[in-house]
This record gives C-alpha cells, structure tokens and sequence, in this order.
C-alpha cells in the first residue's frame, strides 16, 4: 500500500468519488484549476473536468446553497470552505436549510452534502485560520460531524461520508495535512510515511462514520479527544509515562457513546482534550454525558483539557494550544485525584 | 437629494394611516408599450426592459403589443379558475384561522397572477422554489386541496407530519420544493438545483420567488451571483407588492430605480412586469422559461403588484399604511382584469364567473369537511408523536433512540 | 410602581435609555413606525424620531454589521433580530467581528452593541420561529449572553447590557412576554400583574449581568435554568413537592458559577434545563463544570432536561417543550437517585 | 452565448500558465474622455461612469480631461514619494518572511495608487476600512514605520499584541480601522460607522475597499443595501485586481458588464477609474468623498487594476497564470506613470527618483533594525503572555481569570 499524506489521501478520496460516481461534483474557492490552497483537489480538474471540479465565488452561504440544491435534484456535491473560519457566512445554510431538509419535508427532500473545510491550530494563522468550531455544528440536529485524523481514516471516512444519506461537516486537521504532530512545535515535522494510518490504499473503501477507535489501549485514565490532539494525546501519555486509553473520535455528531461509556467504566478518569474555546465547547458535551452515564465509575471530574475562552492568538498559538506540557499535567491530575 | 450638508437618512414610505394614497407619481408604461426582445438576446441590449413594464391587457381589458402570449381561451378560463380558486380558498382559511383551525395563515389577496401564471407558462417537471405566498402555483399544477387543508391543520395525513408551519408546503411529486420559514435561502439553492439540471444534461429548469423585503437578504446576492457566473436555466422572481411586514419597499429598494435593476448589475437578462396582468406575467415566464431551455442562463423578474391583505394572520395592516391604498392602487385586480379580457372578447360572463366562484366554494367547503375527518391541529388525531424522531437523519442514532424511549413513544 | 408585561417593560427600559443617552438608536425589520411585531418598540419612533428608532432592511448581516459600524463610532446601539431563529445571517458579523474587534484591535476599537432577539417556543411558532439558539453564542469568546425570565429582569437587564461596555446578547423569552408561563399549554394565562416581578419601576435602574439568582429555595436537589422554564421549574417543584432550589441563571455568558456551586454543594443533585436540543447545548455546560466542581458533592448525575436533538416540530410543539410532566420526572429521578 | 440548450457553464479565464496574455480585448475608454458631472448629480444621470473609464494620465503621461485633480506639484511628488515607500517596505518585508522573520505577508505590488492616492484625497479624519492590500494608506497618513514592522514581526512592540497575522493592521488614531481577515465584513460596518457620522452630525466620513473576489460576498449586498437606504457618507471602493487567489475575476464578475455597475442597481453613483492613474484615483475619491460630505450619499468605485504579485506569501501565481499577464497589462505601472508624469513637466528625473528610491530603502532598512531591537516572532521578546487574556471582554470575567491562572500567568 502507497504512503500517503493526508491530502493525498483526501485527494485520492475525491479521485475515486468522481471516478465511481458520475453525481459527485466538487466546488469550492480556489478548488478547481488550482486544487485548492492547500492543494487537496489538485490535479481533479484536469482528470475530471471544468463541471466536474470548479470554483466557486468567495461566497460561502453560495456555496452551501449550490450544494444543497445540486443535493436536492440528486447530485452528491463535496464542497470545500477554505478554512473552518470562514465557514460562518454558511452557517444559516446550513442550520436552517441543509440540516432540516429533510426534516421538514418528511423525507420528499434530501441534502446529503459534505462540507470539507481546513479546521484548527498550530500553522500561525492567527485568529482567522485557526478556530475549532465542531461544537456549534454538533449542535445542529441533522447534520453529522466528522474529524479525522490520520491519512487512512480521512480518506475512508470521506467516501462514507460522501456516499451517505446525510449532510456531513467534514472538518480536516490543517496542522496534520503533512505529518502527525506531538504536540511539541518545534521538534522536527515527522511523516505520515512512518504511521501505519499513513498508508493508504489506492481503490475504495469506507470507514463508517459514528465509530471511535481506541488507538491507545490503557487502564489508568481514558482520554476522548479528535484530530490533531490524538497524536498530541498519544506522545503526551507515552512521554509522562501514564497508561492512558486514548479514544479517537472521530465522529462527533452522533458520537459513540459506546467505545467512550466502555472505557470510562474501566478507567474511572477521563480527560476530553480539544483546540475550541472552553465554555460550550464539544467537551462539555463529552464530559455531561461521560458522567450521567459513568457517575458511579468515576473516581475523579472529567478533566476538559481546551483552548482558551479567547480567540486563537496568532504570536502566543503555543500558549493557547493544549500542547504537550498541558496534556501531561491533565494526565497527571486525572490520574493523581485522591 | 441633498441639502448640501451630510445628514441621517432613513426612508419613509409617501402613506400612512390616515393619509389619503395617491399613485400618480409611478409613471408606469403602458401596456403594450414594452419591446419583446428574441430570448437570447444579450442582457445589455435590453436594458430598458428593467425600467419601463411589461404589461399586455391595457385598460380596456385588450391584449396588446409583442408581448401578448395569445393564449386560447381555454387556457384563460383555466387561468381564471385557478386564480378564483386561490382567492376562495384563501378567503376560507383565514376563516378557519380565525375560528382556531389552525395556527397561522398567510393570504395571497391582489397578487394571484403572480403565481398561478407562472406555473401554467412552466412544465410541471420543472421545479419551483416558492415563499409562502404562492399557493396559486398548487392550484395551477393541480395539487388536491384536501391534502393542502391537512398540511394546514396539521392532521394525521398532513404530509408533512405535522413538523411545518401552516401554508409552508411541500409536494415532491407536484416537483414544488419545500418551503422554507428563512427568508432568501431558498434562492440560491433553486441556483443550484438548476445548475445540477444543466450538468444531469435535462431540459428541466427552476423557478423560485421571493419578496421585495427578501431582496435586501444576503441569500439574493448569493443566488444572483451564481446564476450569472455559471449561467444557470433559473428564473428568479421578486414579487414586489410592496410591503415586507409592516416595512414599504423603500427600505430594501432604496435608490434603486426598480427591484429588476438590481439584474443588471449581475449582467442577467432583467424584466419589470405588470404582476397583475396574467398575460404578462405568463407572457415573461414563459420568455425566461425558453431562454433558460435554450442555453441563454437566467432571468430576473420582477412582478410589480400590491399585497392587498395583511401579511399574515399576526398583523394588522391598517396600524401601518391607508386602508384604502389597494383600492386606488393603478394595477387594480388580477382576476377582475383577466375576467374583463374574457368576457370583452365574449368568451366569459358575469352568470358564469358567479357560478365559478359557487363550485369553487363548494369545492373548497367540502374539502375542509373531508380534511377535518382526519383530524385537527387541536383536536387530532395528528401524526403520531414517535414521527418528531424521524427524518432528522436517514436512519435514527443512538441519541434520537433514546430520546423517543424517553418520551415514551 | 406599577405592573408591566415583559414587552411593556423592555419598551420601558429602551425609553429610558433614549431619553437618557443620545447615543442610543434602536432598529430592527418593522421595529420603526410599527414597533416590532411583538410591540417591543412601540411609540419609540414617534416619541424620539426617524432618526433614533427605525426600520432595517431584511438582512440581518447587515444590522449586526451597521451596528458595529455605529458602535466602533461611539454610539450605543440596541439592533432587534425579530425572531432568534433569524439570527443566523448575523452568525458571522456576531462570531468574526463584533465579538473580536476589542480584542484582535488591543482595545483600539469596540463594539458594544445588544442584539436583542425573541427566543424559545411554546407558541405555536413552528420550528423557525421557536429557536433557543443560545449555546451558540456562549461559545463565542468575547459577547455575553443574557436571557431574563421576568419583567423587571428584562427591563434592568436591558439597560445594564446597553450601558455596558461589551456586546450582548440578549434572548427574551417571548412565551412569557404577556405573562408567566407553568409549563401547562392548556391552563389559562396567568398574568405578570400577579407576580412580583411584574412590579417594574418607571426611571433608570440596572440588573447586572452576570449575576443569578435563586428564585426559590430548597435543600432536595437544584435546578438551573433559565428564561421560560425558570418558571415552569417553579411549578413543577410545587406540584411534585419537591423542595427544589431554582436557580435563574439570567447570564449565561459569563454565568455564575458561585450561585450554582454554592447550591449544588448544599443539595447534591442537579437539574440543568433548557428548550435547546440536548447535544451541546448549554446544559452540556452547566453539567460539565457542575460536575468539575461539585464532584464530591454530587449524589446523582447531573441531570439534563432539554429539547429533543431534532428541529422544533410546529403540531408536537409539547411533546417538544420539557413541560411540567417532564420536569417533575426529572425532579423525581435526581431526588430518588439512590 | 448559447449553443441552443441548457448546459453546465464554468468559466474559465482567457490565458493560464503557458498562454500569451493579451489585453487587447479590453476595449479601455481613453484617459480624459469620460466627463466629469456635479458631485451632486443623480446616479440614473451619469450611468454612464459605470460602464467606462475615468483616467487623467494619457498615454504620453499627460494629464488631460474634466477629471484632473490639478494638484501642485509637491502634492504629486508626495504621492510618488508614498508609493515607492510602499513599494520599497513591500518588498523588504517579503524577504523578511522569506527568511522566516514573520509568519505571512503580502504585498501591493501595482496597485499602490489605489491606497495612496486615495488616503491623501480623504481627511484624515476619514475613517478607513481597508483590506490587507491597502498599506499605502498607513504610508500616505504618515504611520511610523517601525510600529508597522513590529506588528508584523509581532514583536512586544506591536500595537495589537500579537493577536492579528501580519499586514492586518490597526491604527485608531490614524483613523485606520482594525483590519479583519474575514473578506467583506467591513463594507457593511463602514456603512454603520459613516451613518454613525452623520447621525452626530460630523462633516467625517468613512470609506471601505475590499477585492473584486469579495463582492461576491455576502456582506458585500450588505453594504450597498444599507448604503443605498439610508444614503450614508461613505465610499465604497472596489479594488479590481483581477485576481482573488487563484481565481480570476469571472468568477465573481459573471456576466455583469463591470464590477462599478454593480452599484447602478441599487441606485449608488458608481464609478469605475484606471487604478493605477494616480490622478484619476485622487479625482474620483476627492469626487466621492465631497459628494458623501454634502449629502450625497455614498458612491461605488471600482478601480481597475491589476495584482503584479503573489496574493500572498502562501501561493505561487506562475501555477494559475501566465507569467508575464503584468508585463502586457495595458494600464501599467502606477509608479512609472506618476513618476513619468513628473518628469514629463520638469518637476522630477531619474536621478532625484534614483535618490528617492535610495532614501527610502535607507528608511526602512534602519527602521527594521529598530523594530527587531524591540523583538521578533521566533526569538520574541513577545507581549507579554497574559495578554491573550486581555481585551476579550471590558473586564476578565472568573472564567479567563482561572485560565490565566491555569496558565501561570
Ligand atoms: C431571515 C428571516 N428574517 C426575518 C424573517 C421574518 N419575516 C417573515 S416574512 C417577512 C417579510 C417579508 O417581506 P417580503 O419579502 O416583501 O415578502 P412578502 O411577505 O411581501 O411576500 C419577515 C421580515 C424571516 N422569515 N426570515
Ligand atoms: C469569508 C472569507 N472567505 C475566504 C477567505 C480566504 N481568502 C483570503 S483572501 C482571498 C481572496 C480575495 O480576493 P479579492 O477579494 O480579489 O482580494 P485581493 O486579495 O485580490 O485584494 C480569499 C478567498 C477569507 N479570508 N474570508
Ligand atoms: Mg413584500
Ligand atoms: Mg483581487
């Protein structure tokens, strides 16, 4: 099986879509001729066509639209929001159009659309190419959200996702695109090359969304998180010497309870990490349902490890960032209580 | 337009209550005056088409100029009876409403044409993307009116099941989109629906409509945008009957010269129409509707007529402009003016518009009685309750299970 | 003093900062000559002119933005979004601008504008126009949220948010604006002249925001809420008999977490209840930290009482709202808990 | 336009890397040929403003036509000092980055006139609310060059505290707004601010520019809604670079004739100018700006111009157009315009330009050393940590004080 990045392994992703599915069309800004400015559907344009891959005006509330009536007369549409920042001038679409579609017509519509968007921190974007907004649209009744986090799952999930029934908000860790990151800035860019979820396989496949994946097992306390600070959790537990359970989400709207409940019942501690302010976070959904379901497994708080109720700074990203130093000490404080 | 010194500027509309309206000052072109222009032609040849009006019965209640569909009489007295019907049924819910039939209604009054014209120049396998003021199209496309009444009431066979506000219809199979309650959103989807028409290869188009107040929505910029860069088979109405709710057009018109100015910027093929002259407005869709087919990209139109009851059965329009405004305003009525053109030509007359009106009552009377059997919004029976699960996904998860367990149902 | 309405009392509280501040302009779609078609504006256009209190177009980006503009000028803006579940369009001037521009200017510029918008259902309004879209906004660093439950809270409340220096959210519970509300749809209408805080008082005064307050005392288990259900919460305590504590939490950005901790740590058990879906909502919040900190306190699971995870449906509108019969169970589980 | 059926159109520009550009379709009204009507004037009666090209600078260099601004010479000399600064700092800074000084940048290459001209037309009350693409303002209204560099190497001299990426510049007592990264989101709230102005009765007005991508934006229709209705003192300026990242100008433009007409439909006096003519960018700003100050209203301007570089530093052009598109761009270099216009009457040559060219290349040279001395992004000293918890709210509410405290700062 071929290495692959995480953009290729997402452009590989679309390659099989459009070649598999004459309905699959992609758009987004700068998506076509240029494959997109981090270069995702480079190449599909000129393999697929000008109808097929095409770009679209800085528009996102267009762009929700275009998909959604392509989705409602039977088009599966992937359309790409440059950066989950710039997401909201959609957000309308998609809370009050896209997500209730099929709701409000009982079922005589459909708009099984997949927004693709560039999510999160640590590339120095500064507060408009950084944010984490996963917990407004796990908020959002009839739309799924969906994060990988390695090459592998991003391209399975992908296709699921696109060959799906539902709308899915398919955010991809920007700071991952090239390599798994530890959460440590300036140690050394390491390469999906050497991660096993780095090789990819060429054809189709699907990874169903709604199913988490222990990537790490362990007894001493779960961690739920998703994106980059799965492999920022992985080297944190590893580094502090703690034997903890880490849960790769991956999908976060319908989550799986399941995997998490199983693990918290084991543990007893629980840390839910993620890059998004604090306060309304998706953690705090993790942690009110973690202990109404586990109260009498818990042997300490669920631990939210986040970012701050602040906007994402561009010089300081490393002190908002959960980054290393604060997922040991969450590790440690989950596991030391009492 | 100025007093030679920069000031705050809010627009105000010429009439309010007590205030005695006077239309004299719209300068409206004629009937028959308007060129009817080949419909490929390119947008910056006709320009003048978003000025001036088209309009084709003149005050006579003659068909004139290039843009008369001559249509037969048959189809007129069609067109006639869907419109009659419209109104009657209207009439009848707004009733119904009052007496707690249902919790909300929303009449078309004074502005039928708009709708019904439309969906008889459209196939019926082109797809509609209506506001809530376009029932006309449902009657012209042959919607059973039980089954609208039981989307109305809300009753175990609203197809709907319930989940939607009275008058926001939805009927795949009639190829009539779902209405939304958000104002504008649906204008740029119609955008993509027909874009995804254009790509599947079919002849087939979209058709949406919004409000003079819904032109001002951020979802009209996206939709006119895209229907010009990708040149899209839409045809994009505003149906300018000059009020939002309480608020008169000139607060999203502003200086605008006319709402279907507002296309030209966006290079589309612009067109004013007399909103109440049912030849017009059949006249100009069916023109856009050939100019979509043919590859010619989208219109733009705008439907000038008068909302003539309130917005809804939450408001009271006479707390905010003359009550007598429709009375004086100069389009008049779509319905008296389409009857006056048969009955002028000898195809109509009073004995038997009176008798249409009796048969639609009669029909509408009945339909309620039939719609009632399986229940109301009050008394039920309705949907059953485990379907609010339903349709959030395609399949039910985890969370949804367990809260239906939790309610019991 | 005399008995006020809740609208009555917000037209109050907009008077009174008219006539107080010359900064101050009110406008919203219909909220000029007509006064909002809830009335909230009424008689403020003809009492301060065209000028103070006017009509906006259909375009809710663009009073959100207009009264940034207004508000980085120096005046005080009050812009109403004439249903919460319209908001929407604003979602990215509220996210992107008005909630950053202090901070991402170093306090150069600011914008300290109220959004006042009518929430929540329970009047037949279908599902868009019955939205209690407030977890969104406490996720969005830099805007407060308030939502009052009574008169003179919306009247004090009002006039502290458009005197502060930071912009507010505001969400007024329209079930209760004509009167309060027990959670029963088919018993009469009770009346604000029969509640205590019905009794508003004419001039200035202010409810500060961040401040909750216990509306009813217990020692069996706490309650927090808000808006509409504070007072069905009050009901359904009476009714079940179960000496409940109730918190209003009136600002739920920033909240009061003393108030909640204080309480919960006396009583052991929780109820968080809103209208809101269940998933991320604000009561994920609530619980999330509840649990943090009262995690030795706790006797039961932090209870959620909420909407359902699907759109507000018009015809099952009450099957929909957590009503008296829902909120006694709720009572019942967390007091029997054990 | 059509081919006789509907179809799925995509457009696409006229020349990708490997082409040879040629601008010969362009068909440019002639510098001095567009006439010059009262500030005053009603949009309907000078449309035509829209459609051609307002330019001062004939092809000798020569200032010619109605729109001549007849600046004195000092004046001009302090323009082209401006843009060769801006220029000068634009291209140290780039390799700043490149040598990892800073985290992103992006230059003006070409379009310096745009900003410049601009700035030293408004008040400097006026306030602005520019792109990221419109530095030359900070130059014309003389910002100390080394705050600029420390923000962009958000070193703890930077006025935003690290915050902002660079170029996102925020200068309030310039009168030079806290740019957003967001596109388009100012437009509208420049449109606040000028009503703000007016509403206080002050002679001040604002003005705003975003990119010809960006008028597809939402908030685009936003602006010029609220611009239109409530005839606010603002100018609304539409940089026409041609390119938004890697999309052309069609994407957004579609079929509409210019990007300036876009203003015609909501009634906005709308002018489209040679941005790269230093003097018709005055002119036309000058026009707008007295316009706006006596009651006017505001005014759509779109400057026809063209990005010689790199969006920015994340992107390479050569793999989206051809190479040479500047070279053969027929409107040219505003700099080598201006500077030949000088010459061309004797108030300037070569070597004072040379000398010119010199001094500032000194200026900023000596002004970064002095802005590294205050600390860089990689090797800080940065604003002190706590900051990020400074200015999210008036006051730290408990939730950022236990987060700073968790933080240990
Ligand atoms: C986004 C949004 N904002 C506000 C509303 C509330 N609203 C419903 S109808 C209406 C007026 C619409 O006026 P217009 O577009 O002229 O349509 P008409 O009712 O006259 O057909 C308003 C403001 C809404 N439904 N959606
Ligand atoms: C809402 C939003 N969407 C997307 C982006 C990403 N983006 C940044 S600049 C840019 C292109 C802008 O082009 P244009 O408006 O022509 O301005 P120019 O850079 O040419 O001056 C894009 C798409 C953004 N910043 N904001
Ligand atoms: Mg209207
Ligand atoms: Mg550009």
């Amino acid at each position: 099986m071929p290495a692959m990045n995480m953009l290729q392994a997402l452009n590989s992703a679309m390659d099989v879509l459009l070649d598999k599915h004459p309905e699959t069309v992609i758009f987004g800004e700068d998506s076509g001729y240029f494959g997109g400015v981090f270069g995702a559907t480079q190449g599909l344009q000129k393999k697929y066509g000008l109808d097929r891959v095409f770009d679209a005006p800085i528009n996102e509330a267009a762009i929700a639209a275009m998909a959604i009536g392509m989705a409602a007369k039977g088009l599966k549409p992937i359309a790409e929001i440059q950066f989950a920042d710039y997401i909201f001038p959609a957000f309308d679409q998609i809370i009050s159009e896209m997500s209730r579609l099929r709701y409000r017509s009982a079922g005589q519509f459909v708009s099984p659309v997949v927004v693709r968007s560039p999510w999160g921190g640590g590339i120095r974007g500064g507060q408009t190419h950084s944010m984490s907004p996963e917990a407004f649209f796990t908020h959002i009744p009839g739309v799924k959200v969906a994060v990988p986090s390695n090459p592998y799952d991003a391209k399975g999930m992908l296709i699921a996702a696109s060959e799906g029934d539902d709308p899915v908000i398919f955010f991809e860790p920007k700071r991952i695109y090239n390599g798994p990151f530890d959460g440590v800035p300036d140690a050394p860019l390491s390469s999906w090359a050497k991660h096993p979820k780095g090789e990819v396989p060429e054809g189709h496949y699907r990874v169903e969304l709604g199913k988490a994946e222990i990537v790490r097992e362990g007894e001493a306390c779960t961690v739920v998180t998703y994106g980059t600070l799965v492999h920022v959790a992985v080297n944190a537990a590893e580094k502090a010497g703690i034997d903890a359970e880490i849960i790769d989400l991956k999908t976060l709207a319908p989550y799986d309870i399941e995997t998490i409940v199983a693990s918290v019942n084991k543990t007893g501690r629980v840390v839910v990490a993620h890059e998004a302010p604090r306060t309304s976070g998706f953690g705090a959904e993790l942690a009110a349902q973690i202990q109404e379901e586990c109260f009498y497994a818990l042997e300490a708080p669920v631990f939210r490890l986040t970012g701050w109720d602040t906007p994402y700074p561009h010089a300081h990203e490393w002190a908002y960032f959960p980054g290393q130093a604060r997922f040991i000490r969450a590790l440690q404080t989950v596991t030391e209580a009492r | 337009m100025s007093n030679g010194q920069s000031r705050f500027h809010v627009p105000a509309p010429p009439f309010r209550p007590g205030d005695a309206p006077d239309f004299s000052h719209l300068d409206l072109q004629k009937a028959g005056e308007a060129k009817r222009p080949d419909p490929l032609t390119a947008p910056a040849k006709m320009t003048d088409l978003a000025m001036g009006l088209i309009g084709v019965l003149d005050h006579n209640h003659q068909a004139v100029g290039e843009w008369d569909p001559r249509l037969s009489p048959e189809v007129l007295r069609e067109g006639l009876s869907h419109m009659v019907l419209t109104r009657i049924y209207d009439a009848r819910m707004l009733k119904l409403q009052r007496q707690g039939k249902m919790s909300f209604y929303m009449k078309s009054l004074g502005e039928e044409a708009v709708a019904v014209a439309a969906a008889m120049a459209l196939e019926k396998s082109d797809m509609v993307f209506p506001s809530y003021r376009q029932q006309g199209i449902l009657f012209a496309r042959g919607r059973n009116i039980v089954d609208m009444m039981c989307h109305c009431i809300s009753n175990s066979r609203d197809n709907l099941k319930g989940r939607q506000l009275p008058v926001h219809y939805t009927w795949a199979e009639g190829n009539f989109f779902s209405i939304s309650g958000n104002l504008g959103t649906q204008f740029p989807q119609a955008v993509g629906y027909a874009m995804a028409c254009a790509y599947k290869g079919e002849d087939t188009i979209a058709a949406s409509w919004i409000g003079d107040g819904t032109t001002a929505a951020p979802d009209f910029h996206a939709a006119m945008t895209l229907a010009s860069t990708y040149r899209a088979p839409v045809i994009l109405n505003v149906v300018n009957n000059q009020w939002a709710i309480s608020t008169y057009e000139g607060i999203a018109k502003g200086d605008s010269p006319t709402f279907a100015s507002k296309g030209l910027g966006y290079g589309l093929a612009s067109l004013r129409v007399d909103g109440n002259d049912f030849l017009a407005v059949y006249a100009a869709t069916k023109w856009a509707a050939d100019r979509a087919r043919k590859g010619g990209g989208a219109t733009f139109i705008e439907l000038f007529t008068y909302r003539a009851d309130a917005h809804s059965t939450s408001d009271d329009p006479s707390r905010y402009r003359p009550k007598n405004e429709f009375e004086v305003w100069p389009l008049g009525d779509p319905i008296e003016r389409l009857k006056n053109h048969l009955i002028g030509f000898g195809e109509w007359d009073e004995e038997r518009h009176e008798k249409l009106e009796e048969q639609m009552t009669a029909l509408v009377v009945k339909s309620y009685k039939e719609a009632e059997s399986h229940g109301t919004l009050h008394d039920g029976p309705l949907s059953p309750t485990h379907t609010i699960f339903e349709d959030v996904y395609a399949t039910e998860d985890w969370r949804l299970r367990r809260q239906r367990q939790d309610l019991g149902v």
